[in-house]
């Protein structure tokens, strides 16, 4: 796996039947066109893990650098039948990343998703705006650092607002 | 009777010509042409003309003051007008003093010849209207009968109108070539 | 298929800072809605007076609840629009960082609420897969069953709302009523309508009830008969047709360009499906037909959807044979709390009990992706685990979502009367749009 | 004598507004009975409650033996609106301005536990409970309520309407009032609120 | 002419027996007033159990409360009074509450308990008019001495909805192991006594305890 | 019945005053749309007379001149309209008002 | 100069107008609008009935027995509910247009018969020595009168939506209005033939002509047989369209695209519209029925009880089973047939029902001449139907190459992707 995309990109040990591979930031757009030309024809998924409180240990490959963040992408090849994801490490102090948009028009909602829950900008995508929440809404409700926001439930013996 | 009748449909007719006239609202000076339309078919009726009372409703009201709404509110220009502002300087004393000229002499015919039609000849036969067939027949012989060739020419008036209509609304070709399909364009 | 041709049959222009601007050629109306309250009425532009901003929804007539459409019009015509959606955005991949794997269906089910026990197996599967076990044969077929009813009952819901939304009043009753019965069997099953919290981690949470056998058989017995009606009264009715052929046609390299599956890749003329590309459960071990349509328009994504439903009662027919007797749920003390009969025998059973009940099961660090094909195309799950008893991160594939970038490509050069059949016929749920 | 000015005043003041004689009493007996049995929904589906909404508008259970089968898309022709699903940060204005276009008398229906305090969603997105943006009059339990749940969220509603209870007690509010106000705890307000004293 | 044929459907229609069930909610003396027949899984109203004896069957353990994903159950237990015990055992529910405006009838709190205190009752048709009336103690929650439901005002009952309280809990095991499929699993409830297993499909071949591995035709129930 | 008071005079007079109004309205006015109307006023106060003076005259001659009328108003408006149309499109000022209009 | 009024031409007003007269036809006209609103009453509530029926379900039932107080319920609930005159509407106007769309319903009913007996003294009845129609006027132009009649509603439509003061209402008001003004046409020119068989516009006039013997004795000779049919099913669609009815109701049912005329109105206002609409298709099945199938004629099975005279309650019971039956078919049309896009709807209407209710009034035309002038009629059926069909053939033609015409036009305009033609 490492060998077809010509990069650095893990140790594409395939993880629970899915073959996997880290390429860094840097090569995202590269490795995600060589995979596009490989008959990857489909960008079936892609989202964010925001890595914050991970208790247990990342396993990532060696090489990979562990950011906060990590975009998740997973390609189909319908030809081959086969699957491919794409993991990257985003850092938090500049969350960023190319789009895929160019590849994949299919990454168009998905992108924004991520960038409404997370942050994550992607450079070049042709309208980056929250999609899900309103528009003058304030954080990125999936980061780890974003309270989920809970009101006290109402009950009669308990002293609660409702 | 007849005289009640007459009084409500003079009311009527003149109540809404003044509207057409005053109203800021194009639209409302339609409505205000429809209720001058009503008193006119009223007057028809009056005068044993039931065909044309109904045709005027059909053709004016359904059709030709229709067409002038659909105008309307295609273009928008439903909004008051400013009857205040004068389009062209001295226009308004000029339609006061022509209105005045005209009234004078209408009024003076009228009021002169008090019977305009005495001693002049009714007619008879086909034409006359106290005969035994209804109005609508009587029409029918007349227009087919003598007014044929009135009536071909003005087949071909219509045929020409609706060909111009269509052509001068028609607009160029666009990518969204379904223009909104309405009477005007039939 | 080459990139060039996917990039500009969805007409999207290459990068340059001025192609968010709104005179970009594309389908897609990229506006924000700030900006689209600013425009219009502009001296400037010349042939601005043709073009129209129209906003369709949020509160929508019609079961798709709060899509809501920006539209620009030309005339009658559909230039470009964007769906904007969030307006029932319900923070479910939050929720889901806070609740068990135990606890877990009953957020992922209100989901896709159309089609709940697909998001209960996704999630389930995902699960399975992180903990590497085995569900019991008999679980793994009452889940067929389930989830093959589950898709009739859900393309009985699009029958319903595509007849209501063309105006066909009757289809619109009638596919309510055949779904009801299904949903009766659901009822007897789960204990519950919808949203039934019943395929689990580890395989499901109750077994058949005794009858189930004449239940299921009852049901296809009553709702074949009823699509031949069906036919008869929409697909061979002129008006319908009328309506839907050649009305968003989309080809299979824009579908896959946009990522759609299901349905509409389907309809486009790419024979894909999950069950029989990629099987799960037990999909190898029965017979059934890929449905694939030719035009890729609305009326074969109604064909499709009608004819899967033949073809899910087919599978259903021979699940009633092949369900063998057995465990419905893994016999592994780590996920699946101990008999309820050894609770007041043992102490070990009862700490176990209660162990399963307050922190729930440990799953082990990693992630993984599991895809079901749900009634509206592939739902995956991707799970996050940091080793604890709640997921890390619950991330779904929700089709709807990725199906609705279709919409503007699909409405394009459309009539506005045509945008109703087209988003009837992408039949989006909008719970799972938004999450 | 003056039924006609009792009718205006009917229709200005309300019905609490007029001092009652036989002839007003049975009027107003007759106006309750047709507000009870002719209480047109306006469409307002948002999730899974929509779905189970609509079932009950059909065969099996048929809304329309009440005569409700009259789904308004208008909501100045509509009289009952039945919050069907959760209620997102992001619909909540949406949903106050149509209740708002309905006009006198209208009544408020929270189907389903989502709606009614967010459900098992007590996080940022839903708002808790859509009393705090319109006034509740009926609430449906269960996620989603059955439709015969639905019906009798719906008959209660009807009761209340022929018994007049709900008009005088929506009176007694201070504005018509939504209920209370809750402070979430990641400091998201309600979207909109009208504050009443809560009995 | 497909245009005509559909109208043969609907005329069809016409002629069936109606599907709808006349339910007016008990507000009407209608004798058509039915309700639908409902399934034993049903998951309605929640009820605490009584045993036998009249001793409640909660102990306070807050396995529910804590499962339950919509936070909708509220229980602090107390110690039992020796001499007047409520419980057997040594604790008790003291304060049992649940908010049925946010419950969402997923059943994982029946599922939880161990000592089967409560279940779900038939009842889904009831409605309120208050938030306060949605929040039910443990006084409207725990069965009457007769070992029945309480009925609330707003409330719905008839014949037979307080029959199967236990309905779901009888179909799970919930180990869902078949040894112990269609073996009775709890015990004796206050007006009911024991109730029978569910008759359940994978059963049949094998009754409790039976060896599971013989793979058998399963009969039609 | 004896319409003795009611002689063709009366309707003669009655034309002639729509005849005026019509005709100041087509002076004062300066909407288009407008304008057409009082043209319409000054062709129905002729189509009174005619009907009038043919009833008068006992002669149906009248009644085919209104017919006549009527069809020639129709194109008259046909035409009339499609130019205020055309002319409208290429000043495009007016309809953009409505554009504005339809935001929300 | 005489000026007779327009009722002058039923019977008992030719000679002397006394009392009786007078309160004969104010009774006329009470009787005929309270039958109105009852039907309208009990039409709303037989196909809200009805549409259950076809779906398995019940319909209303709670609101009086069988839930036949139903429609009452909601005209008194609209009645008492909060009106509303939105702020940015033309007040006058808003309040004047339902007005406008239910009076021209009532008039138009006022010149269908409703029954007397046409067997064998030409449908009029006798009361206290005066003889008169069983229909509220007749006048000379009758069938014109309900074209007229149906051309002003169009203004309810039209001025509500304007007058609303926002666009989504004017939007669906100016397609409600374009639909039904070029329905009209075809509406008008299947009259045409019914005029053109019955040589006269009274409506009283066509039951006559009707109700004479029929051919073979069974076969009645309704106008529906003798005019071929066709012009039947033009104005049967044309009506359906006119009345903005399933599968023609774009307006009601396309709100996500277009408010209907009526969206901002609410409360009695509303329910006026709602009268009118229901009134409409009243007076629109009472038309096709006096037209097409011989109104209230037909054969009076007991012609007298106990010496009173009953042959004229036929032509009521009559007239009622016929209506009745229309009605059904309404209701029907609107179970199972989905909606007509509007552009197909318009195309339906000028490209279908026009061209085939001129050519087929034509043929009627062209039949009718040869039997003045004693041609062989068996020729100049053939001959006929020939031209009409060469006709279509042409209008079919010119329809498909306008329509490529329009789609190279399109494409030209956008090249890269037409749908449509990456299909073809």
């Amino acid at each position: 796996m490492t060998e077809r995309y010509g990069a650095p990109v893990g140790d594409g040990r395939p993880s629970r039947g899915q073959a996997v591979i880290h390429p860094s930031p840097s090569q995202w757009l590269d490795v995600a066109a060589a995979a596009r030309a490989d008959g990857f024809d489909q960008l079936v998924d892609l989202t964010a893990v925001d890595y914050l409180t991970y208790g247990a240990d990342r396993s990532l490959p060696e090489g990979v650098q562990p950011e906060r963040f990590e975009v998740v992408a997973s390609l189909m090849s319908h030809a081959r039948l086969e699957r491919l994801r794409m993991r990257v490490q985003v850092s938090a102090d500049d969350p960023a990343l190319p789009t895929l948009f160019d590849l994949w028009p299919g990454s168009e909602s998905l992108e924004r998703e991520v960038y409404d829950m997370f942050g994550i900008a992607f450079e070049g995508h042709p309208d980056l705006s929250r999609i899900l929440m309103p528009e003058d809404w304030p954080g990125n409700p999936l980061r780890k650092d974003y309270d989920s926001g809970r009101i006290p439930v109402q009950f009669k013996a308990a002293s609660n607002v409702r | 009777m007849a005289e009640a009748v007459f009084a409500v449909a003079a009311v009527l007719m003149l109540a809404g010509a003044i509207g057409v006239v005053a109203s800021r609202n194009p639209v409302h000076a339609a409505l205000f042409l429809v209720q001058t339309l009503v008193g006119v078919a009223l007057l028809f009726i009056l005068n044993d003309a039931h065909f044309l009372a109904a045709v005027q409703v059909v053709v004016y009201a359904g059709a030709i003051v229709i067409l002038f709404l659909f105008v309307i509110m295609l273009l928008g220009v439903d909004k008051a007008e400013e009857l205040r502002v004068e389009p062209i300087f001295g226009q308004r004393p000029l339609a006061a003093v022509i209105g005045a000229a005209l009234a004078a002499v209408l009024g003076t015919v009228i009021l002169t010849t008090a019977d305009v039609l005495s001693g002049i000849r009714r007619s008879g036969g086909e034409r006359a209207l106290d005969g035994e067939a209804t109005d609508i027949e009587r029409m029918g012989r007349v227009l087919f009968g003598e007014f044929a060739f009135a009536v071909e020419i003005t087949a071909a008036l219509l045929t020409i109108a609706v060909v111009g209509a269509v052509v001068l609304t028609r607009r160029a070709a666009r990518s969204d070539g379904a223009a909104p399909a309405g009477p005007g364009s039939g | 298929m080459t990139l060039q041709t996917a990039m500009s049959t969805t007409g999207v222009a290459p990068s340059g800072a001025d192609r968010v601007s709104r005179r970009e050629p594309s389908a897609v109306l990229r506006m924000s809605e700030a900006e689209a309250a600013e425009i219009g009425g502009d001296p400037d532009d010349p042939g601005d007076d043709e073009l129209v901003l129209l906003n369709m929804g949020p509160s929508h007539p019609s079961t798709h609840g709060v899509l809501r459409l920006m539209l620009e019009l030309s005339g009658e015509t559909v230039l470009r629009s964007k769906p904007v959606i969030g307006y029932l955005h319900t923070g479910m991949e939050k929720t889901g960082e806070n609740l068990t794997y135990l606890q877990g269906g009953t957020n992922v089910t209100r989901m896709d609420y159309a089609s709940p026990l697909f998001n209960e197996l996704a999630f389930s599967l995902a699960t399975e897969r992180l903990l590497g076990i085995e569900v019991p044969e008999r679980a793994t077929w009452i889940r067929m069953l389930m989830c093959e009813l589950n898709r009739v009952s859900s393309h009985l819901l699009f029958m319903a709302t595509n007849g209501m939304d063309l105006g066909a009043v009757s289809m619109m009753i009638y596919g309510w009523r055949e779904r009801e019965e299904v949903l009766r069997f659901f009822e007897k099953v789960t204990g519950l309508r919808m949203n039934h919290n019943y395929i689990r981690p580890g395989g499901v949470a109750a077994d058949l009830p005794a009858d189930w056998r004449t239940d299921v058989a009852r049901l296809i017995e009553l709702i074949e008969p009823r699509l031949e009606e069906y036919d008869t009264l929409l697909t061979g009715q002129p008006i319908w047709r009328e309506r839907l052929q050649g009305v968003g046609v989309i080809s299979v390299a824009e579908a896959l360009a946009l990522g759609a599956t299901g349905p509409i890749l389907r309809g486009a003329g790419m024979a894909w499906d999950l069950r029989r590309d990629e099987p799960y459960l037990f999909y190898d071990q029965v017979d059934f037909d890929v449905i694939v349509g030719t035009h890729g328009d609305c009326y074969d994504r109604y064909a499709i959807r009608l004819n899967e439903i033949r073809e899910s009662l087919r599978i259903v027919a021979q699940i009633i044979e092949a369900m063998p007797s057995g465990d419905y749920r893994v016999q592994d003390k780590k996920v699946t709390p101990p008999p309820r009969s050894r609770i007041d025998a043992s102490m070990e059973a009862l700490i176990h009990h209660f162990k399963i009940f307050t922190e729930g099961f440990k799953v082990p660090p990693g992630e993984a992706y599991a895809a079901v094909e749900s009634p509206r195309g592939e739902l995956g799950v991707y799970l996050v685990s940091d080793g604890t008893s709640v997921p890390y991160r619950v991330h779904v594939r929700a089709p709807s979502f990725i199906n609705l970038q279709t919409l503007p490509h699909l409405m394009q050069n459309g009539l506005i009367a045509d945008g109703v059949a087209i988003i009837s016929s992408v039949d989006p749920i909008m719970g799972e749009v938004d999450r | 004598m003056g039924v006609g000015n009792q009718i205006e005043e009917l229709r200005e003041r309300g019905l609490e507004g007029i001092q009652h004689n036989f002839m007003t009493a049975r009027l107003e007996s007759l106006v309750k009975w047709s507000r009870a049995r002719s209480c047109w929904p306006a469409t307002f589906g948002l999730a899974c409650c929509a779905i189970e909404m609509m079932a009950t508008g059909a065969a099996h259970y048929d809304l329309a033996r009440y005569g409700m089968e009259v789904f308004r898309a208008s909501p100045r022709q509509a009289d009952l609106m039945i919050v069907a699903g959760r209620v997102s940060q992001k619909m909540a204005p949406v949903l106050r301005q149509i209740y708002d276009q309905m006009m006198e008398p209208k009544w408020v229906i929270s189907m389903g536990v989502c709606a009614s305090s967010g459900g098992m969603f007590n996080n940022y997105a839903i708002v808790q409970g859509v009393d705090q943006v319109v006034p509740v009059d009926v609430y449906a339990p269960g996620c989603p309520p059955g439709p015969e749940t639905l019906m009798h969220a719906i008959f209660t509603l009807h009761q209340e309407i022929l018994s007049g209870e709900l008009l005088a007690r929506r009176a007694a509010g201070e504005s018509g009032g939504a209920g209370i106000t809750v402070q979430q705890i990641d400091g998201q307000t309600a979207t909109a609120t009208i504050r009443r004293e809560h009995d | 002419m497909g245009y005509l044929h559909g109208f043969a459907v609907t005329l069809r229609q016409l002629f069936l027996p109606r599907v709808t069930t006349d339910y007016r909610g008990g507000f009407d003396d209608s004798p058509s007033d039915v309700k639908r027949p409902k399934p034993e899984r049903l998951h309605g109203r929640h009820v605490l159990n009584r045993y036998d004896d009249g001793m409640e069957k909660c102990i306070g353990c807050e396995l529910c409360a804590g499962v339950c994903p919509a936070d909708c159950i509220y229980v602090r237990g107390a110690d039992n009074d020796p001499d007047d015990p409520v419980a057997p055992g040594e604790r008790y529910g003291y304060v049992y509450e649940i908010n049925y405006l946010r419950c969402i009838h997923c059943d994982l709190c029946v599922e939880a308990c161990p000592t089967q205190a409560i279940t779900e009752s038939k009842l889904f048709e009831f409605s309120f008019t208050s938030r306060d009336d949605a929040v039910y103690t443990k006084d409207e929650l725990l069965v009457d001495d007769d070992g029945r439901p309480r009925q609330m005002p707003w409330e719905d009952w008839r014949e037979g909805d307080d029959a199967l309280t236990s309905g779901w809990m009888r179909a799970t095991s919930p180990s869902g192991d078949s040894r112990y499929v269609g073996e009775v699993a709890w015990s004796g409830e206050l007006g009911y006594g024991v109730r029978p297993a569910e008759p359940a499909d994978a059963a049949e071949e094998s009754p409790a305890g039976g060896d599971v591995q013989t793979e058998g035709e399963p009969g039609d129930g | 019945m004896d319409l003795s008071g009611l002689t063709t005079g009366w309707y003669l007079a009655l034309a002639a005053a729509l005849f005026i109004i019509g005709a100041v309205g087509l002076l004062v006015r300066r909407n288009p749309l407008v304008m057409f109307m009082c043209v319409e006023l000054m062709l129905n106060a002729v189509n009174v007379t005619f009907v009038a003076l043919g009833a008068g005259l006992n002669d149906v001659g009248g009644q085919v001149a209104v017919f006549f009328v009527l069809v020639v108003a129709a194109t008259e408006v046909v035409i009339g309209l499609a130019l205020v149309v055309a002319i409208n499109r290429r000043r495009a000022g007016a309809t953009t008002d409505d554009v504005s209009m339809l935001k929300g | 100069m005489t000026g007779h009024l327009v009722l002058a031409a039923d019977p008992m007003l030719a000679g002397d107008i006394g009392l009786v007269e007078v309160l004969l036809t104010l009774a006329k006209v009470v009787v005929a609008f309270a039958f109105l609103l009852v039907a309208v009453m009990l039409m709303i509530w037989f196909e809200r009935k009805l549409l259950g029926g076809m779906h398995q379900r019940f319909g209303p039932t709670i609101a009086g027995p069988f839930g036949v107080l139903q429609t009452m319920a909601d005209g008194i609930k609209l009645f008492f509910k909060e009106d509303l005159v939105p702020d940015r509407s033309d007040r006058f106007v808003f309040k004047l247009a339902p007005y406008l769309s239910l009076i021209p319903a009532f008039l138009a009913f006022a010149i269908v018969p409703l029954g007397g007996d046409f067997n064998s003294r030409a449908g009029e009845v006798e009361w206290w020595g005066r003889i008169t129609y069983l229909q509220v006027a007749d006048p000379p132009v009758g069938i014109l009168l309900f074209l007229a009649m149906s051309s002003v509603a169009v203004y309810g439509v039209m001025l509500a939506g304007w007058s609303s003061g926002s666009k989504y209402p004017l939007l669906g008001s100016v397609r409600a209005s374009a639909q039904m003004v070029s329905y009209e046409a075809a509406l008008g020119l299947a009259v045409a033939s019914i005029v053109l068989v019955t040589g006269g516009l009274s409506t009283h006039d066509m039951v006559v002509a009707q109700a004479a013997e029929g051919y073979f004795g069974i076969i009645p000779r309704w106008n529906i047989i003798v005019t071929g049919l066709v012009p039947f099913i033009v104005f049967a669609i044309a009506g359906t369209a006119e009345l903005n009815r399933p599968p023609f109701d774009l307006v009601e049912a396309e709100q996500e695209l277009v408010g209907g005329f009526h969206t901002e109105y609410s409360s009695i206002r509303f329910a006026l519209f709602f009268l009118a609409e229901f009134m409409n298709t009243i007076t629109m099945s009472a038309i096709i029925v006096t037209l097409f199938l011989g109104g209230p004629s037909g054969p009076a099975l007991v012609s007298e009880i106990g010496g009173f005279g009953l042959a004229w309650a036929w032509g009521v019971v009559w007239f009622f089973i016929k209506l009745f039956v229309l009605l059904f078919c309404f209701v029907w049309m609107r179970a199972t047939l989905p909606r007509f896009r509007y552009d197909q709807l318009m195309d339906l209407g000028w490209k279908a029902l026009i061209p085939v209710a001129l050519g087929w009034f034509l043929f009627l035309t062209a039949l009718e001449v040869g039997r003045e002038r004693g041609w062989n009629e068996a020729a100049v059926t053939v001959v006929s139907l020939l031209v009409f069909a060469g006709a279509a053939l042409l209008l079919v033609r010119a329809v498909r190459s306008g329509r490529r015409a329009r789609d190279r036009e399109a494409a030209r305009a956008d090249e890269p992707s037409d749908p449509v033609e990456e299909r073809a």
